[in-house]
């Protein structure tokens, strides 16, 4: 039903694009999306890094020399054998919270990041298929509106609303307040490819709208789906630890943000605890660094252009 | 005309649920602000003196009638532009309280970010252009890394290195012996003073721009004007600034739009801890204080600042990308 | 939630001493004319010294000495109240009044000093007083001591200026007012008579009595200079006085120690580390107790309205290990009788005279009085109600208080250990409010004030007509109810006698050492961290002649140059 | 010594995600000044990585990896960019492909001329300006364009601007890469025009690369063939119509036939370019190739001179030898392929299936609001046709024409201004605009759709069985076993046998070919009484388009559907379609028998499109 010159599905029409398909004849195939992270050197080692953490996480009853909370150590103690970073002002032990905290982080990280996205996917998705209608107008506008309204204090009143501050409030609540750009993101990519035949073709099948947009639709998004959660997860890291350190993380857990919570409350620098601000905030930063470098692999999902990176 | 009603349309629609929301917000939350005031001039967690709970809550004026009531009286209040007076900074107005923290966000936030939007775009363009060579490595790894910290964590280690070890500048506020004004004395307190906040600030917001910039620059790099500039045998510099760069500019000069208006946010965290006397210090005090017409009036200036900022960033875009202009008109 | 850096304090004690408590003897009060020995007079003058800001936080140019504001620029300096109490020694110093005289329980009487002036050279008068208190008739706003409504007695009929005297006639027993009486700023009444609502009223130009008068702000920094005028000049040997900053822990700290603060009264972590041990000869601290943290259960649901529970598990309580953990051992362990000891060691009844009133840390005794009680333990080694049924015990504490949360983990191993399953819940602090408020909670922990007044203090917190509503939070969040406690505490409040002040009292203690309705942990500060090498004269343990934190007006007349 | 001396050039791209390929390989050939020079090859033959080789704008992965480019003396190969910048646009000079990029889109088109001009002449502000008055001139486009940015210019004029760039400091050699496609058929007749009187009077040498080769027969002095990477033919224009060499070059000619003879053949290449980055054993066209002999898939052919050019095909060579011409039988002129083959006989029989669908005075104006103005247009005006069973009908025109606004409205995705669509269905006549929801989704059971572009209509994501039990599903509730059964007998249908072979397959591993085939047995599926078939052929490479017209007008027979096709080339309307409609701005200008309209056409404009047809015989 268009008239415009032909186009590979992949291809978004630049002549480099088109230059790649001629020389790539490779039975046509598009690139599989972990293929292409895969490829990018600095991804690998992200996944490397990643990868670490996670299997801290995972066994950290192993790796850690004690329980994170017991509070039966002498308190100040310095860096020994025993306490490897030593212990906090009520006596535990730095190093196990350190090991510990990794679970905080990579489980919010993981359903935060999960739950933005989907989110953010049905949202996008409906709004960006029925763009033009009143349907997309208001998602649009609630879209938008989640966009500009200030995150904070609307995370404090989320966050005040529960008695309880479990790490699954916290992370409702870094979903609910960070969905809306890849909402927005995923609505441009959906106009894009709601018009592509094959969309027409299935509504010639006979499938109902639904279908098309999570059937039809969203397979061929999972590269974007990919680099969302990925983005989104690296934010929810992020954002559990700014809110730890305001005081609206969970409580009842060890986690890196309400490490470093403590030991600014407690004055670390001041009675020369470095360590206790120091690691903390370094190996959150090692491990966004981490999700940081896999994004560069995600990157030339979007920018084929970028694939040739050293 | 349609284009501009549409948009227009769109901003007022915004405006009114974030002010419903600014209003709803505050007020769902538990506590009662009479009671927090007095608690703070009491202590923690100290006996409330009924009497002083009384005598604030008298004062305060807030709140009566129903949500629907108070609703109405504030929308009614907010149109004729009376933003009512702060809790905490009771009898002040909330305009007046905003006032003077102002310009202190302002300046501090409009230098660091216009700082670090030509940083990185400088940066990142180059790193583009000498695309795999050891300065785009560097660049692009070490801004990566830079730009993981957490806002607060640089706020601590600076304070603890250039301020507590090595004493090079002042740890909190503003400034301190001086009369704010144009004066030398206070402009030279001033300086020192927002440095740190600055240099926090600084950290971490290029990489946005560094990475962003180099992404578009090298798209842009791939596409047929570029090519066909070079087989044009035009010199590289012009190829890179008027070609690549020039184009690759558009998507952040927006994003550097947008990001100006939602900065306030990014400041709570860093102008909390060097006690710097601006707008996100204020927001985080009234929202301790459940200050709800400063806390309003604060979230009604950022999301008004964001959609301005929304829509700057399209007229600026009709500017900068003549493609845009037909569009619009 | 604490949103700014957390400035965390175990009880942090307000700036002012309006919430000071009664005398205990409240109705007999007169103030002691005890003219104060000592320092005064005896010092050189020191030439400046720095303190943090009053408010706790300030913007720039809103400039605000209205002491009915929220957060007028200084508290302390400019406006002063009639009688400073030192609510430690329960000590009386007279400041504007000269004498407080109650007749009965519905008249009070005080002599107001004469020769004072305010600072635009204008006399005070009885006038002034009796103006401040009727204004806040006019508007409750500025009522904070509740004279003219029925909190904490009966509202008042009339304030009348008869010559050098003030006059309150109450409608009713109005004791409890005292204190909030006498700790009322007076405002002069040619200047505060004609700007309308004193509670609205920017105050840019103050017109006070205080010692020191307004040099120059600029935005954050204010310089008080000394009033030569003063109505007690001989006794300010300071200068001039500059209050500057808010800061947080840290920077206090080291502010402190380089000299660049004279006091604080924050929080500072680690103090003796961090600030002391610094200097040990020039730094210092006063933490005196001030009130003590208790353990309260909901004493109207199970487990926790069985006495003999309460009982056990209040020997299960590491009272050391909290003190360590939550305030690096400089609080002491609480007694618990109610009463901070040793310094109020001579209201304890005979009884309990000599007897150390501070229950051991003692699990096994703790499991004896536990399954004597019926609360058997199970195969688990978790315990059960004694009709079988699971015993869990959710403790709430307020997240963000990192001293409390410290707190709570002590106890909450205790109570483990002694085989109650108990685990922490932190919420926001406005949630624990609310479940004060309520009484939807099991145990939480909470602030007893160690106050002069104990009809206020302890027996509020066991009265029953002070069980929290759902508007207001009122002393006796555990909802522990007894009649005879009740009469007890009513008899205290109006007893004049100290034999039946203290038979009174003894009951209430008698009450706390047997009916455990909460169980004190650790006593709470009222702190000062101060510097000696610009002035002498500090409050100590040795010489506690002030609340360090609240009576900051008695301090300054203490101050002298050291030698 | 000639102007562009290539020699042995071999381009190696070496992605690193996939095999390294030779995209082009061993490829020498030279370029005389003044010489215009047609390089022909299909999508993925190379083409376009040796012009731009040529140019050295190969970029990352791709890099030169063995051979020299000479010009006029000069070794390029390898020349330092700084030296090759002297070289650049003053001596040789580039169009791209029509693409809207070629030109900067924010600044203005003066200053892509200027900055040019400036660079490598002497000429300097009013002089400059007058020297892009005159370029654009030569082009025929209005000054008022000068200071115009390229958004406001139309794909052609934008072409035309990209000539008069090129030639704007008088080079050498210019090359040409498809510099019309994408462009409408008169659009492109006449830039071609343009070409080749500039080139006339310059004398400048082309380097014309076009996957169509009507048009470069028509301009070309010379022709370079490429297959898969090598030149496999070089023969003059004129030789290489009269005696092709290589099996290829005939079956691109075959693809194109007269559509006013009165039998028509034309002739397909069946299977798909081989994959370059595997080793290729033999003769890379040998597995396509119909006159292939077994020494053909053992050893690669070299490119040898012969008749009036070079070869490379071991047949034409054993045929062109001395005496070996009875051996190996006579050269063939013709591909000796598949063909399909429309005899003037076929083209007459007369209409005689039921009606299905009424289209009644149908227009269509779509209303815009720009500013304060509300611009109407009018895409459709009072469009009346039907379209019967077992019938094809042809939509022809132009982009813009409105045809597929017609399509839209029949298949009910828009409505119609005024006049309306009816549908003679089962339920008896209904009014296609007033179908909705599940009423249009019943309509759709029997009108379904062939799209334009096979690559973007099966779902990448998607497997074919998939794909295709879909609407049986949906429409038929087949399950299980039945619908697999029926699933296999629909790509038995289309010739995609054995059918298990292709059931598990994703869109992509097939040829474009193949795909158009599996996007035709989907729209088979329900078995529609009406198919809409939206320009099926043009996207595919020249030398299968025939395969896809022989699939649909076999299903005409067999299956008794109707078929609209929509398209812009009469060669096909004659191949496949019963009737001819011819559209011009929205309008129907001709209606009639095919053959009666291609052989006498009544309307000017149909007679432009007839002569645009490039016609190299």
């Amino acid at each position: 039903m268009t008239t415009t010159p032909a186009k590979d599905f992949m291809a978004e029409g630049d002549s480099a694009q088109a230059l790649t398909l001629e020389q790539v004849s490779d039975a046509g195939r598009p690139d599989r999306w972990w293929e292409v992270v895969w490829s990018s050197r600095k991804a690998r080692v992200g996944v490397v890094i990643v990868s670490v953490y996670v299997i801290v996480a995972v066994f950290a009853p192993l790796v850690a020399p004690h329980d994170p909370l017991d509070s039966t150590f002498t308190p100040l103690a310095g860096a020994s054998g025993d306490n490897w970073l030593g212990t906090t002002t009520d006596g535990r032990d730095i190093a196990s919270q350190l090991i510990y905290g990794s679970r905080i982080s990579l489980l919010v990280g993981l359903f935060g990041g999960l739950l933005a996205t989907i989110i953010s996917l049905v949202i996008g998705m409906v709004s960006g298929y029925a763009e033009g209608t009143i349907v997309d107008d208001i998602l649009s506008f609630v879209t938008n509106v989640a966009l500009v309204i200030p995150a904070l204090p609307l995370i404090i009143t989320l966050v005040a609303y529960s008695e309880v501050r479990g790490v699954w409030l916290i992370v409702f609540v870094i979903a609910i307040t960070s969905w809306a750009g890849g909402a927005r993101a995923k609505r441009a990519q959906i106009i894009t490819l709601r018009n592509r035949d094959f969309v027409t073709a299935a509504k010639f099948s006979g499938e109902s709208t639904t279908r098309i947009i999570f059937r039809e639709i969203m397979p061929n998004m999972s590269s974007l789906v990919a680099a969302a959660f990925v983005g989104a997860a690296t934010g929810a890291i992020g954002a559990e630890a700014g809110l730890a350190v305001l005081g609206l993380g969970d409580s009842q857990s060890v986690s890196w943000g309400t490490m470093l919570y403590q030991a600014n409350a407690q004055g670390a620098i001041t009675q020369g605890l470095w360590l206790w601000v120091f690691v903390p905030g370094l190996v959150l930063a090692i491990l966004i660094t981490g999700m940081s470098f896999i994004n560069f692999g995600v990157d030339l999902l979007s920018n084929p252009h970028l694939r040739e990176d050293a | 005309m349609r284009y501009f009603a549409r948009k227009f349309g769109f901003f007022v629609a915004t405006l009114w649920a974030v002010v419903t929301l600014n209003f709803l917000i505050p007020r769902l939350q538990p506590g009662d602000p009479a009671e927090i005031m007095v608690k703070k001039l009491a202590g923690k967690d100290a006996q409330l003196d009924p009497a002083q709970v009384r005598a604030m809550r008298a004062m305060l004026g807030a709140p009566d009638g129903s949500l629907v009531q108070q609703y109405g009286t504030y929308l009614g209040e907010l149109v004729r532009g009376n933003f009512g007076l702060s809790y905490s900074y009771y009898p002040f107005k909330v305009t007046e309280v905003i006032g003077q923290a102002f310009w202190w966000t302002v300046i501090l936030v409009t230098v660091t970010q216009a700082l670090s939007f030509v940083v990185g775009v400088v940066l990142g363009a180059y790193a583009a252009w000498r695309r795999n060579s050891r300065f785009d490595s560097v660049v692009t790894l070490g801004s990566t890394f830079l730009g993981t910290l957490q806002p607060f964590w640089i706020a601590l280690l600076l304070l603890y290195v250039f301020g507590y070890s090595l004493g090079w500048f002042p740890t909190s506020g503003g400034y301190e012996e001086s009369t704010p004004g144009l004066n030398f004395p206070f402009v030279q307190e001033a300086v020192s003073h927002s440095f740190l906040p600055a240099l926090a600030l600084l950290i971490v917001t290029p990489i946005g721009w560094i990475l962003g910039m180099r992404n578009t620059m090298i798209m842009n790099l791939g596409e047929d004007y570029i090519r066909l500039a070079k087989a044009k045998g035009l010199p590289d510099r012009v190829v890179a600034l008027k070609y690549a760069a020039r184009n690759a500019l558009l998507p952040s000069v927006t994003g550097f739009a947008l990001a100006l208006g939602g900065v306030l946010g990014g400041a709570i965290l860093v102008e909390q801890a060097f006690d710097y006397p601006g707008l996100g210090r204020l927001m985080g005090e009234a929202v301790e204080n459940k200050d709800y017409p400063l806390l309003q009036t604060l979230m009604l200036l950022t999301t008004v600042g964001v959609l301005v900022a929304n829509l700057v960033a399209d007229l600026l875009y009709g500017v900068l990308d003549p493609r845009a202009r037909r569009a619009q008109s | 939630m604490t949103l700014t850096r957390t400035k965390p304090t175990l009880i942090a004690i307000g700036v002012t001493g309006l919430t000071a408590a009664l005398a205990l003897t409240a109705c007999a009060g007169s103030a002691k004319q005890k003219e104060t020995e000592g320092a005064a007079g005896s010092g050189g003058m020191i030439a400046q010294l720095t303190f943090p800001s009053d408010a706790d936080a300030t913007v720039g140019g809103l400039v605000n000495y209205n002491p009915n504001s929220p957060k007028p620029l200084t508290s302390n300096w400019l406006y002063e109240p009639l009688i400073v109490r030192n609510n430690l020694t329960c000590e009386e110093t007279p400041w504007l009044a000269t004498k407080a005289t109650w007749e009965g329980a519905t008249k009070l009487t005080l002599d107001i000093r004469d020769g004072v002036k305010w600072s635009d050279g204008k006399a005070f008068t009885a006038k002034d007083v009796a103006f401040t208190f009727n204004l806040g008739k006019q508007y409750p706003a500025i009522d904070k001591a509740g004279v003219w409504n029925d909190t904490f007695g009966a509202p008042a009929r009339s304030v009348t200026a008869e010559g050098n005297r003030v006059v309150f006639e109450f409608t009713g027993n109005a004791a409890p007012k005292y204190d909030g009486i006498i700790s009322t700023k007076i405002l002069p009444e040619h200047y505060y008579g004609g700007v309308g609502d004193p509670s609205k009223y920017v105050d840019k130009t103050p017109v006070f009595t205080g010692p020191f008068k307004v040099g120059t702000y600029n935005g954050r920094r204010l310089v008080l200079e000394r009033r030569p005028d003063y109505w007690q000049a001989d006794r300010i040997k300071v200068n001039k006085l500059v209050l500057e900053g808010n800061y947080d822990a840290s920077q206090a700290a080291l502010k402190l120690r380089s000299g660049q603060l004279d006091a604080y009264w924050g929080e500072v972590p680690n103090p003796k580390k961090t600030f002391v041990d610094a200097d040990p000869k020039t730094n210092h601290l006063y933490y005196a107790p001030n009130g003590m943290t208790v353990l309260t259960g909901q004493d109207q649901k199970p487990p926790f309205n069985d006495p003999r529970f309460r009982e056990a598990i209040s020997h299960a309580m590491d009272k050391e290990g909290m003190s360590v953990k939550a305030t690096y051992g400089i609080m002491k362990p609480a007694s618990q009788t109610g009463l901070k000891l040793p310094s109020m060691e001579k209201l304890l009844p005979e009884k309990y005279a000599g007897q150390d009133t501070v229950i051991p840390y003692d699990i096994a005794k703790a499991n004896q009085l536990l399954d004597a009680a019926g609360y058997k333990k199970g195969a688990d080694g978790k315990r059960t109600m004694p009709d079988g049924s699971p015993l869990a015990v959710n403790f709430s504490v307020q997240a963000g208080w990192i001293d409390y949360q410290a707190v709570a983990d002590v106890v909450a191993k205790g109570l483990n250990d002694a085989g109650v399953a108990t685990k922490v819940t932190a919420s926001a602090p406005d949630s624990v409010d609310g479940q004060k408020k309520t009484g939807d909670f099991q145990l939480m922990l909470e602030y007893l004030h160690g106050g002069c007044e104990l009809a206020k203090n302890i027996g509020a917190k066991l009265s029953s007509k002070q069980f929290p509503t759902v508007t207001e939070i009122l002393p006796n969040v555990g909802r522990f109810s007894d009649p005879a406690v009740d009469q007890a505490v009513t008899d205290l409040s109006q007893s004049t006698e100290e034999a039946d002040q203290k038979k009174y009292l003894g009951e209430l203690v008698d009450t706390m050492m047997t009916k455990y309705p909460v169980t004190p942990l650790i006593y709470a500060p009222a702190r000062i961290l101060y510097r000696t090498d610009k002035a002498v004269g500090w409050p100590s343990e040795q010489d506690p002649y002030a609340n360090p934190s609240d009576d900051r007006l008695l301090v300054i007349t203490r101050l002298t140059a050291p030698k | 010594m000639s102007l562009l001396d290539v020699s042995d050039l071999s381009v190696r791209y070496e992605p690193k995600s996939h095999r390294p390929l030779d995209a082009v390989q061993h490829v020498s050939f030279s370029i005389e000044a003044g010489e215009f020079v047609g390089l022909i090859g299909e999508s993925g033959s190379g083409k376009t990585t040796l012009g731009t080789a040529l140019l050295r704008l190969l970029q990352r992965p791709g890099r030169i990896s063995a051979g020299s480019i000479t010009f006029d003396g000069t070794d390029i190969t390898h020349l330092h960019e700084d030296e090759l910048r002297d070289l650049r646009w003053r001596d040789i000079s580039t169009v791209f492909q029509s693409s809207m990029n070629a030109l900067n889109p924010v600044t203005r088109v003066e200053a892509q001329f200027r900055d040019v001009i400036e660079q490598h002449s002497r000429l300097r502000g009013e002089a400059v300006t007058t020297r892009i008055r005159e370029l654009f001139d030569m082009v025929i486009i209005d000054h008022r364009f000068i200071s115009a940015y390229p958004h406001e210019l139309s794909g052609g004029m934008r072409q035309r601007v990209n000539l008069a760039l090129a030639l704007a400091l008088e080079p050498k050699f210019v090359l040409l890469d498809e510099p019309t496609t994408g462009l409408d058929v008169v659009v492109q007749h006449s830039i071609l025009e343009n070409v080749r009187r500039l080139q006339a009077e310059q004398g400048f040498a082309v380097l014309f690369i076009s996957h169509d080769i009507g048009t470069v027969l028509d301009l070309s002095d010379r022709i370079l063939v490429m297959y898969a990477g090598r030149i496999v033919e070089e023969q003059p224009a004129a030789a290489l119509l009269r005696d092709p060499l290589h099996p290829y070059s005939k079956g691109l000619l075959g693809s194109y036939g007269d559509p006013r003879a009165e039998t028509v053949r034309i002739t397909y290449v069946p299977g798909r370019p081989p994959d370059l980055s595997l080793e290729i054993r033999g003769c890379s066209f040998a597995p396509r190739c119909p006159e292939r002999i077994a020494r053909c898939t053992e050893v690669d052919p070299p490119l040898l001179p012969m008749a009036a050019g070079r070869a490379a095909c071991h047949v034409a060579q054993l045929q062109r030898d001395e005496g070996g011409a009875g051996e190996h039988g006579e050269p063939k002129r013709t591909f000796d392929g598949p063909q399909f083959v429309k005899t003037a006989e076929e083209s007459t029989q007369a209409l005689r299936g039921d009606v299905v669908l009424t289209v009644d005075h149908v227009s269509k104006v779509f209303t815009r609001r720009r500013g304060l103005t509300v611009q109407h247009t009018e895409a459709v005006t009072d469009a009346s046709f039907v379209l019967r069973k077992g019938e094809v009908t042809a939509l022809v025109g132009q982009s813009g024409s409105g045809k597929s606004t017609l399509a839209r409205m029949i298949t009910g995705v828009d409505s119609p201004t005024t006049g309306r669509i009816v549908f003679h269905g089962p339920n008896g006549d209904q009014e296609v605009a007033g179908f909705r929801g599940r009423s249009l989704r019943d309509y759709r059971s029997n009108v379904q759709m062939v799209f334009q572009d096979p690559y973007s209509s099966i779902n990448p994501a998607k497997r074919l069985g998939y794909v295709l039990a879909r609407p049986l599903a949906n429409y038929h509730g087949l399950k299980g076993d039945a619908l697999r059964d029926r699933v296999e007998e629909l790509l038995e249908t289309v010739a995609l046998t054995p059918a298990d072979r292709f059931v598990n397959r994703y869109g992509y591993e097939l040829s474009g070919g193949q795909r158009q085939r599996v996007v035709i047995a989907k729209a088979l599926a329900v078995e529609p009484d009406i198919i809409v078939a939206d320009e099926p052929i043009s996207s595919l490479d020249v030398s299968i388009r025939a395969e896809i017209l022989e699939l649909l007008g076999g299903l005409v027979q067999t299956k008794d559907v109707g078929i609209l096709y929509i398209t812009h080339d009469l060669l096909s309307a004659r191949m496949l379609a019963d009737e001819v409609i011819v559209l011009n701005n929205g309008r129907i200008v001709e209606q009639g028998q095919t053959l009666a309209v291609i052989r006498s056409p009544q309307d000017a404009y149909t007679r432009t499109l007839i002569e645009a047809i490039p016609n190299p015989f």
